[in-house]
């Protein structure tokens, strides 16, 4: 299945995007995230990360769609 | 009211209409908090500053803190603003405005909202160094 | 500038010319309080408030309280002005802004000298109430 | 000795004046201030006041010197 997967601050900068399309056999956001990690050599751990998934935040178990939007949230410093 | 009381703002926060927007008859208090681009952090100097968000989830996120703080608190209303994209220092980042009855509750409900907003929407900020470096804040 | 952070007015407080004065390139945080005329009090409708002050100590009372908040707080700047003669409903009676590096020193600071004003400094509010009476608050 | 008082609020509506020069033999503000209550009617007992002489709070033990000017602060409700 497909995947869009949004990148912000320093996980954009690594990936050198703000989204792409993802062929995916990851059943979770966890899956996806470590095939991603694997791909972009991302340094941030999942503990250090929230998901959202569709606009809203979601747990790391959450089964992923075809279609799906996902997005990995660093820790965020607005304010 | 609540789907817009919270904002993204590419332009310059005008603080003084939206504290005219909380204004009630029934209202004797307004707290207001402005984050302002400081000129260091951690002991760096910072030329400016880049905030990028997660557009969406950042204004359901800010509404549901305000929403939380409306169910926390006695207030009568609020807004928050928050930029996104370049600013100079000295620029308000953010604003959070609460009016209510009583001084009391406009305190800690503006105090709730910045801090949640701090922690929990999905704003980050781009730090721009004089030594020409730049940085994402991830705490 | 400590002698001429506090002041009364007879004139509408300009809180956005108020809050420009406390900007500094190294302040990341300004917290505001005003306090607004309500349309009620005690369950009695007010029409307008009249504010009596005893100037010259009102003045010296308000320095001293800003100054304690100076000792006791981090913050960078601060300003309070009170109003005194007759305010219409929805107008800003006092108005409290204090800049600091972070923000808890701001709000902790801001809420110190609101309720320290309120509690000291020579100032009486007089109600006139849509009953045609009126009195002032002794509380 | 002669000293001038100054009158606000609820004390100034009820001395019908905002200030007055008075004679008066009392040797401290607590003398001072019943002399006053018992001319103007004053309703408010000396526990609610506070004084201040010369622009600046004092006691109610504060000797009085003749040209003092006195103030008898009723609670206030500023803010």
């Amino acid at each position: 299945m497909k995947c869009r997967v949004l990148y912000f601050a320093a996980l954009r900068d690594h990936a050198n995007t703000d989204a792409e399309s993802v062929d995916t056999l990851a059943s979770d956001a966890r899956g996806l995230y470590a095939q991603l990690r694997a791909r972009h050599g991302f340094g941030m751990d999942e503990s250090r990360l929230r998901v959202a998934v569709n606009g809203e935040f979601a747990g790391w178990n959450h089964a992923l769609r075809d279609g799906d939007e996902v997005a990995f949230i660093p820790p965020v410093s607005g304010g | 009211m609540a789907m817009t009381s919270f904002s993204l703002s590419e332009t310059v926060i005008d603080a003084a209409a939206l504290t005219r927007e909380l204004a009630q008859a029934g209202a004797g208090a307004c707290v207001t908090f402005e984050g302002w681009v400081r000129d260091h952090n951690d002991g760096r100097a910072v030329l400016r500053l880049g905030y990028q968000a997660y557009a969406s989830l950042a204004q359901s996120e800010g509404e549901r803190i305000l929403a939380e703080a409306r169910d926390k608190f006695a207030i009568l209303d609020v807004r928050c603003v928050h930029r996104v994209g370049l600013l100079e220092i000295g620029e308000p980042a953010v604003w959070v405005g609460v009016s209510a009855a009583h001084r009391g509750a406009a305190f800690d409900a503006c105090r709730y909202i910045i801090d949640e907003v701090k922690s929990r929407v999905p704003i980050w900020k781009n730090e721009h160094y004089a030594d020409g470096e730049s940085g994402w804040l991830h705490p």
